[in-house]
């Protein structure tokens, strides 16, 4: 019976709270910048915050398996800035588009794949392992690139971020959708994601079920670079010059997503929901502020709030659950 | 004989886990300068009192009583402070730090230089050196406390227990790591520290070790006081009849069952320093006891066995056909099982549901394109061994960290069988278990090998060992010390042999 | 409950954080307000606060949205006040919204574009940090009817209507090389003098531009009147970052021992060359550079520097709007001048002997192809015309000449 | 096995050692084939470095309890915009520098009582809390607390030099690593670091409050980020808060290079001196050898795994084999 009651304060502590609780924010911001100015509240302006979020999104997704195995990967904004100024090299180079979307989701993968097999084969840490490809993906960007910029893409290329349905509805959100459910339901209905999880709460566990963490591990964050070149072609599509110095913030900008969604940097506790809500809502705050023409910097400061915040209200509850627990036994 | 002046004086201290009662007012007595053993079986009690005693835990009920005042320990430094200090089984030492950093942390000495207190190495240097010429040994006090030996490891922490210049001294199971040789070394410490007006409480189940340095013995059995003797009035024979005698009853419900042929089997098995040329064989529907004590190289057959660890030579044969596994997985294919002793490190994530813990191992059998997982089939696995095993839990998909120590160990055998096994490896099945789901697992192993099961089952739990087996390899110090067949099964034989 | 008087805790320490660092800003900007009082800049009140500032009636007929490269930069600040000064004039609403240095990003400047489309604003008003990266969105803002004008920094001819342009690059080219030549005098054309370029980074269009137009300048007469400068063929590059900045000068000159002069091509370069120079005790050494006076004030009032070039940044935001109603208003600049209240006004007294005026040209300000609109000829500043400039954060200087 | 042990032992202790002769033979390269050896040169070398160190020793303070502070960057923009605006304001560096090391010693404390009392992970409090910084200073300060102008009574300090070579923030940082050098040494606080850093369970055993140490470990931090930031903007008569976001990668970096393990619990000070040297030499090298600068990020990248890559294989041997770990010590 007491159990039965656990399970349930459990039940709702972990789904309801915290990431109902963040869609709670997510509405309430909307209302706000609603009221602040109802510009926002048209639907072209409202869909345009899907525009502004398709790299981060596209990133976070595969992030959010990562940082569920207690993992992390801070190269994730320079891999998107070599992929882009691979693809500007290629297409300026050769003039073949399909060559050029080839080589920059390869680079993307390359780069990946290195962090993969670093993490997975060597005792290294991922911050350290990251934070060290994080400088050398973006030096080798500045050795190809220079001190040029790649432009002039073609418009049928662009349309894969500028294209609207009905002129409204930007294109990113089908293949965002897409995007989302695969990784969603890989997440929380496939074995992988199982996997992942256990081995975020205790990694010896899930060696002694004869699984393979390394591989596991390798093949993560190399889909996470496969998902950075891709991110790259949507964030080229809508901002069509590829140079050295773009995309760096964008590092921060999808771990702050994915730990506001909470997943949490211990491992173990994650959420796709979660994920794509902090996303969302990274977007909102970016694009209200702005229809508030407020600048960016407010943004931080409240993202920074609000992300703190979070945190400890998410940890106040995971207290209280600890508490109750207590009380059971 | 209590009137002799007594310096720690434990009287009636309860201690409750989730699930077992690990002390049941227990009561023990140390003298001065004396060396009191207190000996039981794997799981009697005997480490929780002593981290009660220095304040590891907190005893629910219960007094103790150090020089006749009452002792209050909140953390182990008060206990230090009182001058008595424990030698933990699992080394409290930092690895990355020097031996003279670990002799002193958390109490360095200090000086003032010029009105700031400095630490004052000359000063520790010297204590240290004259606490190692006490222990009658040299160590290197600059080296980083991973290069050394075990053994040079189990004397730094005595040294480092000595440093708090205590007059009483918690031996954990000091010798578990220890090779024979190194064994005399530590007990001519012990000795010396005697003559030096040391008293020491001397936990171990090696009996022995109990005769040739304890003055008293107390034994405790399932967190119950049984008795205390004069070292010298006892017999190994009276010693091991307190530690085991309960009524074993229909705990064991092993039935004899018409062995099939060889089905696994073991040819010098190797591992550097643990096993040495072990040859081991498992019939069809048999229960072959593994005996020996802790750090006998149990586990590490085990391991061995299923993939877990790397051999450094032999030959597995898995239905006459040679087998070589690269990894648990391989085993896994081939139906080889095992099920670990330690649950919360390497058996169940406690963090996650019950379903999940046992569809972890089978997450690729019962998982369709894209691995996604059949929820259907799962669940179904779930409810049935919920059902057969009868695990005590609202629905699979409760958190396991809620259930008891029984329960939890039924999921982690849950997950083996669900891995649909022919050879089934248990490691301590009923480490940590009270002794009504002892019986339940009992139950369950005696009608898995009925089933046609082949089980190793690796105990420390002599009645157990005795109950299940029909046949028990004893083990020490990595080498097969003999086999008994279920007729010739008894207590002393086992223990004579392992000891 | 020890959870929550700890985030008390932390959270008096914010405050506490903002009190005793805001204290001395309180202070100076009470300075400001005052110092400002009578000039028409002081609508520009919060001035350098990272967030947007409107200015302008609030029932104006048309509303303008500005994007430049950063804010809260003393180059920028002016042209904002001149935008201020200029809504006040035309009864346009002018809304200023970007990111400091530090976080500035095209991305972000596109977001700003994008949603003075969604307001439906009349017109928007760029200083672009590249060229193409957003031209699409500009372009869409053009269909939508919504005019698009270029200031400071100019993108693809075809996203935008007009550029108006602070000085033509070889212009300022001439300037730079001229005003250090005249410093090196004392070298010859046997015994001759090197100088260093350095820029800010790699993909900076303006500064690329200029130091094309240095080349072309120096290559054109360096026989003649630069004779006696050796111009060095590679250019370093040293970032925005001072710091940074500092670490790749210093390596420089401590590099090329053969350095007398340095022309330096931006706000954030010219003090990190100063210093630099000051570290090393190097103070033969010449700078020139393109940079705000008052960036410069202490060195130049030091002597260590003898001047800089730069433009009125508040003229430029004040002639951009101008231009701005002009097109908004159906009266587009045509032909080959532009006539604005500052065409034939005094731009600053001229470096030479600190008295003569510069006047912009009376018949307006020069047209070029592709609907390229000239404020004006770069100005040398020093000492003697300093205070001429107008729109400091922290002064009034400039002010009160203004339109004299 | 005994003696494969005292092999990697000998190894470790001259760690620190290899780095350094690295250093040499790096300054003795440069001063070959280019004028780095110069007064000039070395001076710029010495003045740049300075502020880096003492950043650096900060962060690995951190790092050594397992924790990490990617706030380190903004919390020196904050104590450069205190700073400056009180040197604006005509104070000496007698009140300034105080009253920055101050801001800088309370901001970082915050850091360590937030992730401590509410479990938070660090790295995530310090990402959050960069953030905030980063949208303080333009938000709510004047010019988004761009200080420019500077007079000598903030620069004076910067320029001052001894025997009209060494800088004194040189010296300064020079002091400030001896000092921490012995402090790791003779304190017992240093103890606890490396104790609760590296197993903190024994801590408690050893009657450690691990959070307390690790509070107590930010709050020193924050204190040298104010020292790192005052060395840092005397050299210049400007001061751009935000420009300084970012500097705390330099610091891990450097930290890591120098042996400080981000698992914390492992590594000496004087590695994290050293690294910072070989990590800011390699930037001056590229220039000094005519490359872009931009080479200079990926050989960092590559000499972090190289370096990192020696010292984690070592330290996490024994938790390798789940075997030998199963049995902690036993297996002998």
């Amino acid at each position: 019976m007491s159990k039965q009651s656990n399970r349930n304060s459990d039940f709702i502590k972990k789904v309801i709270n915290y990431q109902s609780v963040l869609l709670l924010v997510l509405v309430g911001l909307i209302v706000f910048f609603g009221i602040m100015n109802t510009v926002f509240l048209k639907p072209k302006v409202i869909f345009n915050v899907i525009e502004i979020i398709g790299e981060t999104l596209i990133m976070a997704l595969p992030m959010t398996f990562i940082i569920t195995t207690g993992g992390i990967d801070l190269s994730v904004g320079y891999i998107l800035t070599l992929s882009a100024i691979v693809f500007g090299a290629t297409l300026t180079s050769t003039g073949n588009l399909a060559l050029a979307i080839a080589a920059c989701i390869l680079t993307g993968t390359a780069a990946g794949a290195f962090n993969g097999l670093i993490i997975s084969r060597t005792r290294i840490p991922p911050l350290v392992c990251t934070l060290a490809t994080m400088s050398l993906y973006r030096g080798i960007a500045l050795i190809i690139a220079g001190d040029k910029t790649y432009t002039g893409f073609p418009d049928a290329f662009k349309l894969i971020s500028t294209y609207r349905i009905g002129k409204i509805v930007p294109i990113q959100i089908t293949y965002l959708a897409v995007f989302f459910i695969v990784f969603f339901i890989l997440y929380n209905r496939s074995s992988l994601g199982r996997n992942l999880k256990a081995i975020g709460f205790n990694e010896n566990a899930v060696i002694y079920a004869g699984v393979d963490t390394k591989k596991i591990k390798f093949w993560i964050y190399t889909a996470c670079g496969t998902m950075c070149a891709m991110a790259s072609l949507v964030y080229l599509g809508r901002l069509s010059a590829a140079k050295p110095s773009m995309g760096t913030d964008l590092n921060l900008e999808v771990i702050t997503a994915v730990v506001l969604g909470g997943t949490s940097t211990m491992g173990g506790v994650g959420s796709m929901t979660g994920t794509l809500i902090g996303v969302l809502i990274i977007g909102v705050l970016r694009k209200g502020f702005t229809i508030m023409n407020l600048s960016g910097n407010i943004y931080n400061f409240v993202l920074g709030a609000i992300l703190i915040v979070g945190l400890i209200a998410f940890a106040l509850i995971e207290e209280r659950k600890k508490t109750a627990k207590k009380g059971q036994k | 004989m209590e009137e002799t002046n007594c310096v720690l004086d434990i009287q009636n201290i309860t201690k409750r886990f989730p699930g077992v009662l690990a002390l049941n007012n227990m009561c023990v007595s140390l003298h001065e300068g004396e060396v009191h053993a207190i000996c039981g079986e794997n799981g009697a009690g005997k480490s929780t009192l002593m981290k009660i005693i220095t304040g590891v835990y907190m005893q629910d009920e219960g007094e103790i009583y150090l020089r006749g005042n009452l002792l209050k320990v909140k953390k182990p430094s008060d206990a230090y402070d009182q001058g008595i200090a424990i030698i933990f089984q699992e080394t409290s030492l930092f690895p990355e730090l020097t031996v003279l950093e670990n002799l002193f942390m958390g109490h360095e000495l200090k000086k003032k230089i010029a009105g700031i207190g400095i630490l004052d190495y000359p000063a520790m240097r010297k204590k240290a050196y004259s606490i190692f010429d006490r222990l009658g040994m040299k160590v290197d006090l600059d080296k980083t406390v991973n290069s050394l030996g075990v053994a040079t490891k189990q004397m730094v922490e005595i040294a480092k227990a000595l440093t708090f210049d205590s007059s009483i001294l918690i031996l954990d199971e000091p010798t578990a790591a220890l090779t024979s040789r190194e064994v005399t070394t530590l007990f001519d410490t012990i000795k010396k520290l005697k003559s030096q007006g040391v008293s020491m409480l001397y936990i171990s189940h090696r009996l022995e070790e109990i005769f040739t340095i304890a003055d008293r013995v107390s034994v405790i059995r399932d967190g119950e006081y049984v008795n205390t003797s004069i070292v010298a009035d006892v017999t190994k024979e009276k010693l091991v009849e307190w530690m085991v005698g309960r009524a074993l009853g229909n705990l064991y419900p092993k039935e004899n069952i018409t062995l099939g042929g060889v089905v696994f089997e073991g040819k010098g098995i190797e591992q550097d320093g643990v096993l040495h040329g072990i040859d081991i064989s498992l019939r069809k529907g048999e229960i072959l006891g593994v005996a020996g004590l802790a750090g006998a190289g149990r586990t590490e057959l085990a391991l061995t066995l299923c993939g877990l660890a790397k051999p450094d030579g032999g030959q597995l044969f898995l239905e006459g056909k040679e087998i070589k596994l690269e990894n648990y997985r391989d085993a896994l294919e081939l139906g080889i099982v095992y099920i670990s002793e330690d649950r919360q490190k390497f058996g169940l994530v406690i963090d996650m549901t019950l379903k999940e813990n046992i569809t972890l191992p089978l997450l690729y059998r019962i998982s369709g394109a894209f691995g996604i997982i059949d929820r259907r089939q799962e669940n179904a696995i779930t409810k049935q061994y919920m059902k057969s095993l009868s695990i005590k839990a609202p629905d699979g998909d409760f958190r396991t960290d809620n259930l008891s120590g029984g329960n939890q160990q039924k999921v982690s055998v849950a997950k083996a069988l669900a891995a649909k096994p022919k050879i089934l490896i248990l490691d301590e099945p009923t480490r940590g278990v009270d002794v009504g789901a002892k019986a339940e697992i009992h139950h369950i192993i005696g009608n898995l090998a009925k089933e046609g099961l082949s089980i190793i089952m690796i105990s420390s739990d002599l009645p157990e060992v005795l109950g299940m087996s029909d046949r028990v390899l004893v083990m020490k110090f990595g080498e097969k010390k003999g086999e008994l067949m279920r007729d010739e099964l008894s207590q002393e034989k086992i223990l004579l042999m392992a000891l | 409950m020890k959870k929550f008087l700890s985030l008390i805790l932390a959270m008096a320490m914010v405050t506490s954080l903002a009190a005793c660092s805001s204290t001395p800003t309180v202070t100076t900007t009470k300075a400001t307000a005052a110092g400002e009082a009578t000039t028409a800049a002081t609508t520009a009140g919060k001035t350098g606060s990272g967030t947007g500032t409107e200015y302008g009636p609030k029932d104006a007929k048309y509303k303008v949205g500005v994007v430049p490269k950063f804010v809260a930069e003393d180059y920028f600040i002016a042209a904002e006040r001149g935008f201020a000064k200029a809504a006040d004039e035309l009864g346009i609403r002018v809304t200023w919204v970007g990111d400091t240095m530090a976080q500035c990003s095209a991305q972000n400047q596109k977001n700003y574009i994008q949603s003075f489309i969604d307001q439906g604003y009349d017109a928007i008003l760029v200083s672009a940090l590249d060229p193409s990266s957003y031209a699409d969105t500009l372009k869409e803002a053009r269909d939508a009817g919504i005019k698009v004008i270029t200031w400071d920094a100019d993108v693809e001819t075809d996203a935008r209507d007009f550029f108006v342009n602070q000085a033509e690059g070889d212009m300022i080219a001439i300037k730079l090389l001229q005003g250090l030549a005249g410093d090196l005098s004392s070298y010859t054309k046997d015994k001759q003098a090197t100088v260093a370029l350095v820029s800010t980074t790699t993909d900076s269009p303006n500064q690329n531009a200029w130091l094309a137009a240095i080349q072309k300048e120096y290559d054109s007469k360096k026989d003649t009147d630069y004779a006696h400068i050796k111009l060095l063929t590679d250019v370093t590059y040293a970032g925005n970052d001072q710091g940074q900045a500092d670490t790749a000068i210093k390596a420089l000159l401590s590099k090329d021992k053969e350095i007398v002069g340095i022309i330096a091509l931006s706000s954030n370069t010219v003090p990190a060359v100063a210093s630099s120079r000051e570290q090393l005790n190097l103070g033969e050494i010449k700078i020139v550079g393109v940079s705000v006076p008052e960036s410069s004030r202490k060195d130049l009032e030091a002597g260590k520097m003898s001047a800089v070039v730069l433009w009125q940044p508040f003229d430029l935001g004040y002639l951009t709007l101008y231009v701005t109603s002009a097109v908004l208003n159906g009266k587009a600049p045509s032909g080959t001048a532009f006539v604005s209240p500052l065409s034939g006004t005094n731009m600053t007294t001229s470096f030479m002997d600190g008295t003569t005026p510069v006047l912009y040209p009376a018949e307006g300000h020069k047209i070029m192809e592709n609907n390229v609109v000239i404020l004006g000829e770069p100005i040398v500043w020093n000492l003697k015309n300093i205070d001429r400039f107008r729109g400091y954060p922290n002064a009034d200087s400039g002010m009160s000449e203004f339109l004299k | 096995m005994e003696n494969k042990k005292k092999f990697e032992v000998a190894k470790l202790a001259t760690r620190e050692v290899v780095l350094a002769i690295i250093v040499i033979i790096f300054i003795i390269f440069l001063s070959i084939f280019t004028n780095f050896n110069t007064s000039s040169g070395l001076f710029s070398f010495m003045l740049d470095v300075a502020p880096m160190i003492v950043g650096a020793i900060a962060m690995s303070l951190v790092i050594l309890t397992g924790n990490i502070d990617i706030s380190a960057g903004t919390i020196i923009g904050f104590v450069g915009y205190t700073a400056g605006s009180l040197a604006e304001m005509g104070y000496s560096i007698i009140v300034f520098a105080p009253a920055a090391i101050l801001v800088g010693t309370l901001l970082a404390g915050l850091n360590g009582i937030i992730s401590v009392k509410f479990k938070v992970p660090s790295i995530v409090v310090t990402l959050a809390m960069a953030k905030v910084h980063l949208g303080f200073y333009a938000t709510f300060l004047p010019n988004a607390g761009w200080v420019e102008n500077l007079t000598d009574n903030f620069t004076w300090f910067g320029f001052a030099r001894i025997f009209n070579i060494i800088p004194y923030n040189f010296v300064v940082a020079v002091v400030v690593s001896i000092f921490f050098v012995l402090f790791m040494k003779y304190t017992k606080f240093s103890k606890k670091i490396y104790a609760v850093g590296g197993k903190r369970q024994a801590a408690i055993y050893a009657g450690i409050n691990p959070d307390m140490t690790v509070i107590k470990t930010y709050f020193l931090e924050g204190f040298l980020l104010g020292i790192a930031g005052i060395l840092l903007f005397t050299k210049s008569n400007e001061i751009m808060p935000s420009a300084s976001y970012g500097r705390e990668m330099v610091f891990i970096t450097a930290a890591v290079v120098g042996g400080i393990s981000i698992i914390g619990g492992r590594g000496k000070i004087i590695g994290a001196v050293i690294g910072t040297v070989l990590v800011y030499l390699m930037q001056v090298a590229m220039i000094y050898l005519g490359y872009q600068d931009y080479y200079q990020y990926a050989l960092q990248g590559i000499i972090i795994l190289i370096a990192v890559y020696i010292t984690v294989t070592k330290f996490n041997k024994f938790k390798k084999k789940p075997a030998k770990f199963l049995k902690g010590g036993q297996t002998t």
